[in-house]
This record gives C-alpha cells, structure tokens and sequence, in this order.
C-alpha cells in the first residue's frame, strides 16, 4: 500500500469514532502493537523536544528503506507513535519526502490532541522528514 | 466576614465554562489563580479611564495613573508588613524578582564563598543562581530532602557556615506543597551572617505573610499566583540591601542624572523598575490584594485545609496511587502518581472530563529526580474548589485508572 | 479602507473623558497610546474565558491560552516581516529587550573593541550599553547631532571601524520625533562588520517596518505605543545572533534540563522568557496590531502627516514659540519651548484646559544638554487626534502665555 | 505671628480664590517676592529630588533661627516655594519641627496641585524638616 492508502484508510477508521472514549481506546490499542524498541536507544541522542511526556526515535536505513523505532513513556503518545509509523515504517527517504502530512487535520487528531500534543506530534513528523531527508543524501 | 462559597465562586466568570462540554473544575491554582471581576474590571477601567504613562507627567491622566500605582504599591507594603514603601519593587513576577537578586549578587560575593539552595526548588530558584555562580565562580550548596520531600536541618546545619553568603529557598513547594521552616532556616542563616531570599510564588495566596516579623531579607511573589494579572509580581528586600546591589536593567526611571560620560541611579523604588512598567497589572495586582483580604486569609487558610483533608483521604483510597509530600505541614496541593501510568495519560483524560490538573516535572526537575520519577499529576486546590469537585475529579480518576492500565 | 476619523474615535473610550471639566485633548502619545475596545475586551475575555498557565500545560484551558499566545507571535512576525517566529522574543517592553541584547553582549566583545551610540537617545538605550561597557571596558562612542537636532552622519563615517561591534539607535527620537536615516546607517555598519539594534518604540506606530527588507540585526518595540497593553514588548533578533547570546535571566521555561550542576538552554524563543509571560498582554497585543492593520498604516501615516503639518505651522505663529527638530524627516511629535517660560509651567496650565502634552527632558537628557536647555514641551500627536484639538491648544497656549509672562 | 497663625491666614485667603485661575496667578504674584537666591547657591547639594521642575533650597541658621533661600525653574513652582517660606522662614529649629503641616490640604493645594506637583512639595517640606533637625542638634 502507499503512504497515501494508508492514510486515506486510518481517515476512514478514525471517522467511525463517535466519541473521545473511543478514539483514545484505539489509540491505547494500537500502541501495544508498537514494536519494541531498545532501552539504550532511549538516549539523549534520540529524544524529540517540543512532547510533553519524553518520546524517542531512532532511525536507521535498511536496504534503501528507513527503520523507525520509537517509543514515550506515556501510553497516548505511543498510540501517536504507532499511527504514525504504521505510515511511515518501512519506507524509502523519497516517499516519506513527497508524503502529504495533511491526514493529521483529517483524522481530526488536531483537535482531539491538544494543541500541546500536537506540537509534538509535529515534532515527530519533523523528525522523521529530517531523517528522510538526511538519508536520501547518502 | 463569613466564607460563602457560592457567593465566593460568582465572583469569578470563568467558573461557568464548559469544557469539552463538562463544568470546568480547575484544579491548576498553583499554577496560575483565576480571576475575579472586580480584578478583570479594574483592567478595563484603567484603560477606559485613565491610561497614560506615570511619573513626570504633568496632565491629569498622568497624575491619576501615578497615584494609581503608587497606592498599589503602598497595599502591597500594607499587607505583607514591610515597613518602607520603596522596598517593594514591581517586577514582571517571581522569576524576575529572583534574577534582580541573583544578579545583585554577582559583585557581592566571589571565589570562596558559598551560597546554599533547598532541594525542594523551583527551577526560577535555581538557574539565576547557577547564572551568579558561573559569574562569580561562588559554590551553590543543596539542603537535601528526606523521603517525605522534606528538607533536611540537621544537613543545612551542616553545610552553612561563615562562608555562606545567602540562602534562598520557596516558602512552599510547587510541586508538593510543603511548607518549608522557614523561620527556623532564617535564624540559622543570619547567625552565620548570610542573608535569605524567600520565594513567596506559591505561598502568599494561602495564608498572611508578616515581612518584618519573618526577618527576611528579600521576598517575592507572583500577582497571577493571587488573583491578580500575568505579567506583575514584586521583589521585597530590606532598604540597605537594595541600596547595595546593582540594578538588572538600565532604563528610562530608573535614573536620576545620564550624560554619555556618567550615569547615576535613582532612589528606590526606581532604581529598579526601568522603563515603563506594567500600569494596569500593578494597579489590579492591588485590587486582588484587597479582594483576598475582604475574604480573609484566615477564611482561606481555615477552608483550603478543610478541602486538603478531605481529598488526602479520599485520593488515599484510590488503589495504586502514591502521593509525594504526604506530610503536616502543607498547603492545599496534591502530587501523586498512579503507580504503573504516566501522569501525562493521565491528565489527558480528566481534561475530558472538564478536570484541569498539572502533569509533568512542574519546573522542579530535581525533585523528580530525587524521586526517579517522570513527574506527577499535581492537583492545587483553592478558596474556589468544592467538595463535590473533589468527588468528580475521584470518579474521574477511576474511569481513567481503567482505561490506562 | 477610508479613513474616518469619528468611527475610530469612538473605538476608543477614553477619548470621551473630562478633564477639569474640558473635554480631554490626548497630545501625549509618544509616551503611551491611548486603547480601543477590543484590546480591552480582549483582555477582559482572557481572563473570563481561559486564564491559564501556558505550555506544559495537560488541559483545555492551558491549550488554549498557548495557542493563543503563540498565535500573537505569529501576527508579530508577519507584521514586522520577521523570517522566523522564534525570532520574536516577548519581552515586558523596549527597555527589557535593550537590556537583554546589552547584557548578551557583555561576553561578546571586549576591552579595545568599541559600541556606537546615537546622540538622539532615549536612556532606554543608553544606559543600559554603560552598564555593559562597564562590565567589558568597551568604549561607547557617540554620533554627534546638528542644530537641526539631526545625525551627523560624516562624523559617524568618523567613527565607526573594524574595532566596533555594536550600533544601537532609535528609529524615530521620541524627544524631537526626527525619523533617523536607518537603511544608510545599517549598511554602514555592517560594511565594518558591526551589527545594529534599532530601538523603534517610537516607529512603529507611525509606519510599517519590514525587519528582512531592513536587514537589521535587533530591533524592538513596546505594545502600550501601539495601542497595545503596558508591560509588554517584543525584541526580534536574528536567529544566529540570538542563539549565540547568554540569556538575561533564569527560570521556568527557558531552560531544558536542570540539575544542580549544570543547565542547559531551551531552543528560542523560549530561552529568553524565563517565568510566567505577560499572557494577557501578549494576546492583547496581537489584537493591537490587527486594529492598527485594520485601520491600515498607509492611512495613519498620510493623517498624521497631515495633522503634524498643520500643527507645525499654527505653533510657529505663536510669538517667542521655538521647535526643536523642525527637518523634513519625522513623525508627529513637536518638541518646543516658549521662550522665557518653563515647559513645566506651560504643561501645568495646558492640563487645565484639558489639554495632555508631555514636558521636561523626556527621558533624553543629552538632548537637552545639547540644547542647554531644562526641557521642552511635546505635542506628539497621532491619528486619533484633530484638526480642531490642534486650534485649542493653540488658543491655550496663548493664554497660558500671557498668564505666564 | 506664630507659625499657626500665618497658616491659618493662608488658608483663609486660599479659600477666597473661584477657580484655578485665580489661584495660580495668586501663586504667580507670590512667586515675585521671592528673595533672590545667589546662582552659585543653585548646586547639586542644594537640589531637591522629586520635583519635575528643579528646585534649589539652602539653609542657614542666623541667631537661632533658620534663613532659607530657595528657588526653581518654574514659576509656579515659585508660587509654592514663596508660600513654603512666608511660614518656615525664620523660625527656629524647634518651632519648625513641632509645625503641623496639614495646612497643605486645607489650603487645597494638594487638589489643585496635582500629586506629583504635590510631591515635590512634600519633598520640599521634608527637606525644611530635615534642615531644622539637623541645626537643632547643633
Ligand atoms: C525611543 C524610546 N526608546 C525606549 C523607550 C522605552 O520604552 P519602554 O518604557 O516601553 O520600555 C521609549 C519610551 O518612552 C522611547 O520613546
Ligand atoms: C515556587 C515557585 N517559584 C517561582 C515560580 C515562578 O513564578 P513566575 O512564573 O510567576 O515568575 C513559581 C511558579 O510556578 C513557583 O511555583
């Protein structure tokens, strides 16, 4: 699937939800899905600024696609996380350059997030684009 | 003047918001106080009325926005004791407040000298000093805390000593809200000749503070920690103090002579306020004042323990959840955890409840480090909560314990 | 938009005030400008709606008072036509933001390297610079003024080289309201590799400013001169150069992490607003600029114009009656005396007809000793004002003279 | 006359006055008479801080009693100055400290002056105070 399948199908799962409780639900859900990642990864190195509770990402290039390993301490966060991974996971630099981040507005994450929170989910989405970005330079 | 709740809580517009479609219960005091009408008004008065720049003006407006201000400043004097007007210096808030000091300090003490910090710090009580330390190459001593979040005496004895310069520690904890002994910690500093900066931030909306009896050598509060507007607070120090530290900021005000050769300073108050100050927050900083006194601090005081009492035990209850600071001596704040959730997941979901609570380190990351903590949920009640806003925040607490484990 | 003079007026409360049973005549503007309701309601609805603590904050109230505050400085920088928003730093006014760009600058440069000053100061920038030089041993030199009251910008080409690191001047003198030749000056400075603050409180409610097209390397204003709340401000600075300079004070926000051995700095703009902000007055201050924008620069500018026009040549009518800074280049402000009578004296009887005018040295004694004289009287007029308002306080200053003489 | 007396005359012929105008050109004829003070008198010891016009005031004790001469930029300035000596001028140090000084208000200069003006003539009053303590314990 394309980074915008992708997209267009979590617009469409987060469009059944009715209300707050479920949307959290989800994303509680979804974050157990998350895949583990390292506890020495969790250094300072990795650690995104602008979230309220700590969150860490790591990055590596994998035949020509990039690996995301990423984890917070907090449980919606990590539920943030996984969305955005099961987006971007596995992914050559190109497409995640390319990619269209407006899904975000879409899912309505932004104003069921908090301003606060979505700061750092833009956070996130810089980091990763930043990675591409300096992966696709290699 | 008897406390009545209802009529109390009508005072304040924002008590009737909804949030996320629930009643707003704000449990966020400590963080910034809501604000009474007759504060929002004087605002707007001023502004409606008589705006204009103070000092030196020769027109009516001028002089009315003068006595404005200057009455303020004498309710401040007033109601924490001090026993000049021109030792309460306006200052934008505490954190500003501590920097004057900090700064004043930088010339005053050096290579050899000491100066002592309670553990139990806000991070405004800590980095203007590491700041002053860097410049004048001073060592910072900690008092350390006990398991309780208590400071520790029998090691402040310890480690002060004619070497020790001055001394400076909250009152009361942000993040736990214990009451430091702060006579006690005064007397043993001054016996040694150093002197003591008390920050004021978070306990001079709980109960009356008597300057001169207290001895202290320089206070300061937050105006938004009282009622009043963001962006106003005051530095209190003794007059031979302020006399004897250089000023943060140079400006218009705060001068009394400039050619390009030679500057000197004005007299205090000025001498520290440069340039145009916050007009309209100085003067609604003193209406809040008076506000606070029409209630009664003994009121607050008296009501604010009732309501600390009383959710201690129901939270207590709550399996799993630990709070940090669990001691006597308290105001009405509450800092826990529930063991095994992050106080961050937490707060997000009593947000959608309409419950409003801090999460995190609270500015005072070595507090959490002492405990190995991320941080805590912190719930600050004030004269405005209710026990029925405790038993909600109780029910949401659960619904969100189930939810996140 | 066409500018109509009656609907903006009754924009603004006060102007309806009595003074001494006169309607008021507001000439003081330069020293603060009078507020339109929506900058007081917007406050009022602040406080009423969704007073919080901002960032960090887990709840509703606190979400919106930060996107609140942080759109504000969104509209800052679209409007001075910063490059980046972390580029405007909130500050409690111009004096601040000079202090904090002084105080950076105290590691920066050192004994044998040289600052350059205008001879047309507020000692907003003045003093501040002293305190540095102080603290450095730089030298301050000074760029001498005309009889005009202007720069002489020969004796600048003097004095400025290789050795000098910093020239800070106003944009517009708030004692003469002469517009300064900024762009020349700018590129002058940087061709010796200097870099320029330009301290525009007094600009930038009369013109629009384009901070990348001036490519200047600080700049700042307060908001109470732009119908903006007191105590708030802005400093812009060039991210690089922020980035490279100490903060001035500590506290909450700016910094990272804390330990009590080492802090480190946050990411702009926030390593320079240790404390609780002025939340209230940010917000207000980005409704100021909407006002301002609404009603359209280019409007004010041509009024004003207008207006100081029309004045100049009424005052010059009057016998003995001398203005300082009559050049071609200014803003609506008038500085005069009458000779023989103090400003002080005319300035007295004025405010009893109801008319506001500033006297005395206006914060820019150099000027004054340049001059050799106590001080003047300032009309600074702005595009509230009349035609009509400008015939009164010509009639009062006759009368005011014959009482006088 | 006693200090009390020449107050009480203050007072009445204040209270006469309609409006602003007389008053000020009452203060204005006052500030005629004031006896000259020496230029080189006018130093920055002499000055008064506190006031928006410069006031000088010097002082000397003569036989016991205090010799004040003062003087400003401003002529109204003068006007109260002139008032301020008609009563503190030669009198003891003793019949200076013990003078009640509420006239002030009841002349109504504290309204009509206005407070900075007011200001700086309580600046003044405390300076004669001060002058008349200091020569007391001579
Ligand atoms: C040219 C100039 N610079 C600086 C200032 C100081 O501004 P603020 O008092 O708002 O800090 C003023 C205000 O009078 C001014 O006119
Ligand atoms: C104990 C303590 N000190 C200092 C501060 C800083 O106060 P402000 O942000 O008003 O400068 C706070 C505010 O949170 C505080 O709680």
């Amino acid at each position: 699937m394309t980074i915008e399948n992708l997209q267009q199908n979590l617009i469409e799962d987060f469009s059944f939800f009715e209300d707050w409780t479920q949307r959290y639900e989800y994303m509680i859900e979804l974050s157990k899905g998350l895949e583990k990642m390292d506890e020495q990864m969790k250094n300072d190195k990795n650690i995104i600024k602008g979230c309220q509770s700590k969150v860490w990402l790591h990055a590596e290039l994998n035949e020509g696609k990039i690996k995301f390993l990423a984890d917070s301490e907090a449980i919606i966060t990590r539920g943030i996380i996984a969305i955005l991974l099961t987006i971007f996971n596995n992914r050559t630099p190109n497409e995640i350059i390319e990619s269209d981040t407006n899904f975000i507005e879409k899912i309505g994450l932004k104003e069921h997030l908090s301003p606060n929170r979505a700061n750092g989910l833009y956070s996130m989405i810089k980091q990763i684009k930043f990675y591409a970005i300096a992966f696709s330079k290699k | 003047m008897s406390f009545d709740i209802n009529k109390i809580r009508s005072d304040f517009p924002i008590l009737k918001k909804k949030i996320n479609g629930k009643q707003l219960i704000y449990f966020d005091n400590a963080a910034t106080s809501q604000t009474p009408s007759c504060v929002i008004d004087s605002i707007s008065d001023y502004y409606k009325n008589y705006n204009s720049n103070i000092h030196r003006g020769v027109h009516s407006l001028s002089e009315q926005a003068t006595e404005s201000y200057e009455d303020s400043r004498e309710k401040i004097r007033a109601h924490f004791n001090a026993k000049y007007k021109e030792e309460i210096i306006f200052t934008s808030g505490t954190t500003h407040s501590i920097n004057i000091v900090s700064n004043g300090f930088v010339k005053l003490i050096g290579k050899g000298d000491e100066v002592i910090v309670s553990g139990l710090e806000h991070h405004s009580n800590i980095v203007p000093w590491q700041m002053m330390c860097e410049k004048n190459n001073a060592k910072l001593n900690v008092i350390p805390i006990n398991d309780d979040g208590e400071l520790d005496l029998d090691e402040l004895k310890k480690i002060v000593s004619k070497k020790t310069k001055i001394v400076f520690l909250n009152h009361v904890s942000n993040a736990l809200g214990i009451i430091n002994p702060i006579e006690e910690i005064i007397k043993l500093s001054h016996e040694n000749g150093a002197y003591v900066l008390i920050d004021g931030a978070q306990s001079a909306a709980h109960f009356k503070i008597d300057l001169q009896h207290l001895d202290v050598d320089f206070f300061t509060a937050s105006a938004h920690k009282l009622c009043g507007p963001t962006g106003i607070g005051f530095l209190y120090g003794k007059k031979e103090l302020l006399n004897k530290i250089d000023p943060l900021m140079g400006g218009g005000e705060m001068i009394s002579d400039v050619t390009f050769e030679k500057t000197s300073y004005a007299d205090l108050p000025q001498k520290f306020e440069a340039g145009t100050p916050n007009i309209s927050g100085v003067i609604a900083f003193g209406v809040a004042i008076d506000y606070l006194n029409k209630i009664g601090f003994n009121n607050i005081e008296k009501y604010e323990l009732e309501l600390l009492d009383y959710a201690t035990t129901k939270l207590k209850k709550i399996d799993g959840l630990k709070i940090y600071g669990d001691v006597k001596n308290k105001t009405s704040v509450i800092s826990f955890n529930i063991i095994g959730i992050h106080s961050y997941d937490i707060g997000s979901i009593l947000d959608k409840y309409g419950v409003a609570v801090r999460t995190g380190q609270h500015c005072a990351q070595p507090i959490m480090d002492y405990f190995n903590i991320p941080g805590t949920v912190r719930v600050s009640l004030s004269f405005l909560n209710t026990f029925d806003e405790i038993d909600i925040l109780c029910e949401a607490l659960l619904k969100a314990k189930s939810m996140l484990s």
